[in-house]
């Protein structure tokens, strides 16, 4: 009977609890000479705890392989720390500078368009990586402005690109969207109304037109979105959702008729969170992806057996293994390891200050045949980030929703990066401007600096 | 620990005593851990308190939209700074505190006819109408594609307050100076006013207190001051905010500090704060210390809500007065005869 | 475009879609209206309790619970916590002025909030109540079996809350309670007992609403969120009137999507935020009471 | 009885001046004009809640300086009555003449600056600040500070404040209540509540006095006290003062005049003894049931 797994689970929750609540104590960091630390500002709970449980559960189960099959990056341990932020800013700066002190730091991995923002300026003194893999500020791309930020894979403007070229395969070839229309349904948010200018640029390219539609936040309510779509009559709706907003989306498609096969989710709706509330609607729903779901891949197998089976496993769910976040995570922690690894191939076999593991992310190529190596062959395509190019040009991939889990049903497919690359240079060389940022050169981005800095004044 | 004859010190002796310790010894000893993470968040967050205070405490107008006079406050402070070059740092903060002020007036004037929770209700509108207008007109973050606004650096004078001590003693300032003249305001006349409006309308609109301009008055001061707040939570604290980040969430948070610190007292924001800044930091040291690896911050943070919530309902229940009528009522046991503040 | 400057249709369509959602808005203003009409409570608190309602139901079916059984389990766990509230939180706050018990409800929600999901983790839900969301068509106008259903059951709530409270002993003993407390309580009416009485039906109130929004949404966190929209309704309506939480909800549903779709673009959209907050602000300046709620707004 | 009150109402001002002859003395020198005219006249006041009549055609004409009384069974409209002169109700029809100045409704945000002050039947201190604090804020009506001039502290600001101090201060030591002078309003027993509420009152400086239930829930010392110092207030600071009580023996040994209501309608005005004999007063109180409030035996 699975009700009986309820109770113990129920009161050992309670029992930490309570032990949390009447104990008192302090924290100190040990130490150790062989160690990459990874501080990670997760969200366990909360609205979107269960993206961060996804995601920072596939993250440590990769570290956790890595030490247990390799006995960590060429000797060197790798270790964690958890803080939880529930996905609010302030918190994940606490933990920021709670954690920021500790030794050998590798990289900060947030996972949160709103803390990374926060972290900028402070990691760019602290020459660390900040890593906002499949999101984050689209014109950190550019290293020459951002030398510390990483949007690994794909920045909201390639996004975007990539779901346009997808939708111009579906009909046919990107010349036959002249006369289309599209609607993209965005989130009240700053995180929503980002692309905007990238769907108008896309829509004058191609011809098409484009109808864009806000959905205020949390987004439970969109009745009049979609009768608003309805008239509209378009061929496809693009969802650039969050949270709720994305099976509300799909369940409200459905009572006014529109086909979920013809909607396509970004990065923040291509979830099993978003679809499984929203039932049977969800079924045909396409969403945009990094990395393909599925525990089939060499890789995730290995984590099955060498982590999971240690019962050192991070999910407690484990039929969320090879979910979208968990498999996203563990992509995550495919990058962030191999970044070490090319760092320590020049600096040596030992724990790494955050600018030489800068220095790993920004030669940073893993390619197909070395995809294939690390076990993940078809989870993700490759990467190959430079001192300049921060994204790295990662491929995408689409997948359908078949009301169990996803399929991918589309090649491998590259955003236009040679037409965004001026617009994203133009607004990073607007921030550069404004905070009076000198433009870093590639010279300059070989220069490493070899200590830590620990700002703790 | 505390001398029994303590009662002989005069009572300015405490608050010297105290801002002795925030400016002379803290940035001694401090970590940028404290300062960062603790003291200016706390900081902000007190003065925002101190603001609700004043109108909820004080005046008894339950406002639910203290975190939108926060946001308005951050944003105009990082305009008034962007598009006014030259203008001195203080005088954004200023200014910026008078359109949270000139805000605060338009959404009081409801309080004119309503009162109690359709009152609160009408100041959630406050809440979802700035978050709402500093997301859709982009002008506000400056065109920022992300709707986010990094602050200037902080410079008054020449000197600069850019190091995380810096922003420590800055933001001290200003709260030490604004709580100061709150202090001194509910002392006076005006501050009467305000609980005769709370204690008793009618009465108090019978002696000839004027109610309605109290009410905006009340409004008006306690929407400086959160501006004030909110302003330095971007700019001293966060360095970067978005609207967001200026949710209902927040504005709860700041009426959890005020009925935990003390309604109507100012000293009471500042341990209300102090409360909800620290205990979820001990929290989670004490989560991970007990239960290392294994420990899951989800059931920490479940854990952390559940007592918040029940704390909230504990002090309405035992001690509606707060935590400072606690700090009171020990101090009273430990000096014998106890200086009143 | 094809279509006429003005497009009945349309406008008849996205009126309906307005008063269904309206009807989803009201069945979480209801339970409001109970505990606020008996105890002069804003009862904040329940959106948490739709949420622990619909994240327990939906629990326990996961766990192979039956349907039925389920149901029962959290009507029991809803029980338990009015009766469980009515001796923690309000008997201890009797005679505090409303405002202190409103923040203590702020508090219980936190609680609630934190209780249901240490307890039920933080997973998101699929629910499916086994009624069809599919449209059907009426005159051109697309219409949701699931609306309708929802529209029935509350009214059949509501049609089932007003006899009860006009025709049963213990429901005309909480009008008295809720028109002068202490003459019920001089005619031997015991107060407590009818608050834990109301928390319990509010608790029942809650579960109905949190299973049709969790259809509607998922059960997840964010169904908490409900109470945002369930506010303009009661300011509107009125606190204590149930008709009031009905048509309330109904004029809200109805503004705010015709307000979206037809205001919305002066301003760029996404209006739906606040536009019910300011419609129901508006109508107070004119009516402090709400539509059907009693003069007494100085009481609050 | 109807004739003897509208006689009673164009006699008042003669009867009023031969009554209190040595009152006034300190307010006759501020308001010359205040003793030759009636402070408050009512002209058929009706007021109406729904359907239910409270008031029903009154008329009131108060003498300066003097003790009006007016009592009658419960429900019989007191109350309503004194909150139609302080604004509080607005009457369907009639007229409050305060000092020469007709209104329909009385502005209950100028009532101070009209001279008229009042207590209230269930009390109405200000629990959040001290005996003082109340007391001084009974002088709202006359301070003009902004709030910067007083948080800085200076001049006019200054001067207001020390003005209502030293006023709060009287008053507190001419109604007994330095002992408690710095308790917050609220921690005091009722009986001292009813009082710091007359000092608040008092503290303006009022024309007219409008006291709903002084005595009410007192104890027999408390109300003789209270009876005291009404009287003192009358002869101290020449106070016309209107009360309504249910004492009726403090009431006949109080007033210089009393008017008697029941169902909103004026039965009796007049001199105690004259009121007390009258036979629609007697059958007024008897035709009443019971009242639940604690209230001595009438004659």
């Amino acid at each position: 009977m699975k009700t009986i797994k309820l109770i113990p689970t129920v009161g050992r929750r309670f029992a930490l609890s309570a032990a949390l609540v009447i104990t008192v104590a302090g924290t100190t960091f040990q130490t150790s000479a062989d160690e990459q630390f990874f501080p990670l500002q997760s969200y366990r709970v909360g609205p979107y705890a269960a993206g961060g449980t996804g995601f920072f559960g596939g993250f440590i189960d990769y570290l956790n392989l890595i030490n247990i099959r390799d006995g960590g990056v060429n000797g060197v341990k790798l270790t964690w720390a958890e803080g939880e932020t529930q996905y609010e800013v302030e918190r994940g700066v606490e933990v920021y500078e709670r954690l920021k002190s500790h030794p050998g730091i590798a990289a900060w991995n947030p996972l949160s368009v709103g803390i990374a923002y926060a972290m900028i300026d402070r990691i760019t003194q602290d020459k660390t990586p900040l890593i906002t893999v499949n999101h984050g500020r689209t014109d950190s791309t550019d290293g020459a402005v951002f030398p510390y930020v990483f949007p690994l894979l794909l920045n909201p403007y390639s996004e975007t690109s990539a779901i346009i070229n997808y939708i111009g395969a579906k009909v046919g070839g990107l010349d036959r969207l002249k006369g289309k229309k599209i609607v993209v349904l965005y989130h009240g948010s700053p995180y929503g109304k980002e692309t905007i200018p990238i769907y108008e640029l896309l829509a004058q390219k191609y011809g098409f037109t484009v109808q864009q539609i806000e959905v205020p936040h949390p987004g439970n309510e969109q009745e009049s979105q979609w009768l608003t779509i309805r008239r509209a009559k378009p061929e496809y709706v693009v969802l650039r959702g969050w949270g709720v907003m994305n099976p509300v989306a799909i369940k409200t498609a459905q009572k006014v008729g529109f086909p979920a096969d013809h909607i396509v989710g970004n990065v923040w709706s291509n979830s099993e969170e978003d679809v499984i509330p929203a039932g049977d609607a969800a079924k045909g729903y396409v969403a945009i992806t990094t990395q393909a779901s599925g525990s089939q891949y060499p890789v995730l197998q290995e984590i099955i057996k060498t982590v999971y089976g240690a019962g050192k496993g991070n999910l407690e769910d484990k039929n969320r293994i090879g979910s979208v976040y968990h498999n996203l995570g563990i992509v995550n922690g495919i990058l962030n390891v191999e970044a070490v690894r090319v760092a320590q191939e020049k600096f040596g076999h030992h724990t790494l200050s955050g600018d030489e593991v800068r220095w790993g992310f920004e030669h940073l190529k893993l390619d197909p045949a070395r995809v294939e190596a690390l076990g993940a062959k078809n989870l993700f395509h490759s990467i190959n980030v430079t001192w300049d190019n921060h994204e790295g040009d990662g491929y995408v991939t689409f997948q359908q929703w078949d009301g169990k889990k996803w399929n991918v049903v589309s090649d491998w497919i590259a955003p236009d990066w040679a037409l965004l690359r001026p617009i994203i240079e133009k607004s990073a060389n607007a921030y550069a401007a404004e905070h009076k940022i000198p433009l870093r050169t590639a010279d300059e981005a070989e220069r490493v600096d070899t200590k830590p800095i620990v700002a703790n004044k | 620990m505390m001398n029994p004859n303590a009662s002989r010190f005069p009572a300015w002796l405490g608050p010297v005593a105290l801002l002795a310790v925030a400016y002379g010894v803290l940035p001694i000893v401090g970590s940028s851990y404290l300062f960062e993470a603790i003291l200016t968040p706390f900081l902000a967050l007190s003065l925002a308190a101190v603001g609700l205070n004043l109108l909820t405490g004080y005046a008894g107008q339950v406002s639910l939209g203290s975190a939108a006079f926060m946001a308005v406050g951050a944003f105009a402070a990082y305009n008034f700074n962007l598009r006014l070059p030259g203008l001195p740092l203080l005088m954004s903060l200023v200014l910026a505190g008078f359109v949270a002020t000139a805000l605060g007036v338009v959404f009081g004037l409801p309080s004119l006819r309503l009162r109690g929770f359709y009152l609160a209700v009408s100041t959630l509108a406050a809440q979802f109408f700035v978050q709402w207008a500093l997301t859709k007109f982009s002008w506000f973050s400056n065109n920022n594609p992300s709707g986010v606004i990094d602050a200037p650096s902080l410079s008054i004078f020449g000197l600069s307050f850019d190091s995380s001590i810096g922003r420590y003693l800055f933001a001290l300032t200003i709260v030490v100076v604004l709580a100061w003249l709150a202090q001194r305001l509910v002392n006076t006349q005006t501050g009467h006013n305000f609980i005769a409006v709370r204690d008793n309308e009618l009465a108090a609109k019978v002696i000839g207190v004027p109610v309605l301009r109290t009410k905006l008055l009340a409004f008006a001061i306690s929407s400086f001051v959160i501006g004030v707040a909110g302003a330095l939570w971007a700019f001293a604290y966060l360095r970067t905010v978005e609207p967001a980040g200026f949710n209902l969430d927040r504005s709860f948070q700041v009426v959890f500090i005020i009925i935990i610190g003390g309604l109507a007292s100012i000293r009471g924001a500042f341990f209300g704060a102090a409360l909800l800044v620290v205990f979820p930091l001990i929290l989670s040291r004490l989560g991970s210390f007990l239960l290392g690896d294994h420990f899951d911050s989800g059931v920490l943070d479940m854990t952390q809500h559940i007592v918040l919530g029940a704390l909230i309902i504990f002090f309405l229940i035992a001690e509606p007065d707060g935590l400072v009528a606690l700090w009171d009522r020990l101090k009273k046991r430990l000096l014998p005869i106890p200086n009143n503040p | 475009m094809l279509m006429p400057d003005f497009d009945f249709l349309f406008f008849a369509e996205v009126l309906v879609g307005g008063l269904l959602a309206g009807v989803m808005y009201s069945l979480v203003a209801i339970g409001f209206v109970l505990i606020y009409k008996t105890s002069h409570v804003l009862n904040f608190a329940q959106g948490s309790m739709v949420l622990l309602a619909a994240l327990t139901f939906v629990s326990l079916l996961e766990r192979g619970v039956p349907f039925w059984a389920s149901l029962l389990l959290s009507l029991a766990v809803m029980v338990l916590l009015g009766l469980a509230v009515e001796r923690t939180v309000l008997r201890p706050l009797v005679n505090k002025p409303p405002i202190t018990l409103f923040m203590a409800t702020l508090g219980l929600s936190y609680v609630i909030e934190g209780v249901a999901q240490l307890v039920w983790g933080t997973q998101v839900h699929g629910l499916d109540l086994g009624i069809d969301d599919k449209p059907f068509e009426v005159a051109g106008i697309l219409i949701s079996k699931f609306d309708l259903v929802a529209a029935g059951i509350a009214a059949a709530m509501v049609a089932l809350l007003t006899g009860f409270f006009r025709y049963t002993r213990i429901g005309l003993a909480f009008r008295a309670a809720a028109d002068d407390q202490l003459a019920a309580f001089a005619v031997g009416l015991r107060l407590p007992r009818i608050w834990a009485a109301t928390w319990v039906a509010a608790g029942v109130v809650s579960l109905v609403a949190g299973l049709l929004w969790g259809a509607r949404l998922g059960v997840q966190f964010s169904l908490s969120f409900v109470v945002l929209k369930a506010l303009p309704v009661l300011v509107l309506g009125g606190f204590d009137s149930i008709l009031g939480a009905i048509v309330g909800g109904l004029l809200i549903g109805a503004g705010e999507k015709l307000s979206e779709v037809y205001i919305g673009p002066f301003f760029g959209g996404g209006i739906e935020s606040w536009f019910a907050y300011v419609i129901a602000l508006m109508f107070l300046l004119v009516r402090p009471a709400g539509l059907f709620g009693r003069k007494l707004v100085e009481k609050a | 009885m109807t004739s003897t009150s509208a006689l009673s109402l164009k006699r008042a001002p003669a009867g009023a001046t031969a009554e209190t002859s040595e009152f006034g003395r300190k307010e006759l020198r501020t308001f010359p004009e205040a003793a030759s005219s009636e402070p408050l006249r009512l002209e058929s006041i009706t007021l109406a809640f729904g359907g239910v009549t409270a008031l029903k055609d009154i008329n009131l004409a108060v003498a300066p300086g003097e003790i009006r009384a007016i009592i009658g069974p419960n429900g019989a409209g007191k109350s309503s009555l004194l909150n139609v002169i302080s604004g509080i109700y607005r009457p369907q029809h009639g007229l409050v003449w305060i000092d020469q100045q007709k209104f329909a409704r009385v502005p209950t945000q100028k009532l101070a600056r009209l001279g008229i002050a009042r207590t209230f039947q269930n009390l109405a201190l200000f629990k959040g600040l001290s005996v003082l604090e109340n007391v001084v804020i009974g002088r709202a009506a006359v301070r003009h500070a902004n709030f910067v001039e007083q948080i800085v502290g200076l001049g006019r600001a200054r001067r207001e404040q020390a003005d209502a101090q030293r006023r709060a201060e009287e008053i507190i030591d001419f109604l007994d209540l330095r002992a408690v002078r710095n308790r917050w309003a609220g921690t005091l027993p009722y009986g001292l509540q009813k009082r710091v509420e007359l000092a608040r009152a008092l503290v303006a400086r009022p024309k007219i006095l409008l006291l709903d239930e002084p005595m009410a829930g007192m104890t027999a010392t408390e109300k003789q006290e209270m009876t005291r110092f009404v009287r003192a207030a009358r002869e101290e600071f020449g106070t016309t003062v209107i009360l309504i009580e249910h004492d009726i023996g403090i009431v006949m040994g109080l007033s210089d005049r009393v008017a008697v209501l029941d169902h909103g309608r004026k039965i009796a005005d007049g001199p105690p003894a004259e009121v007390q004999a009258n036979q629609a007063v007697i059958d007024a109180y008897i035709g009443v049931p019971h009242d639940d409030e604690p209230e001595d035996a009438y004659a």
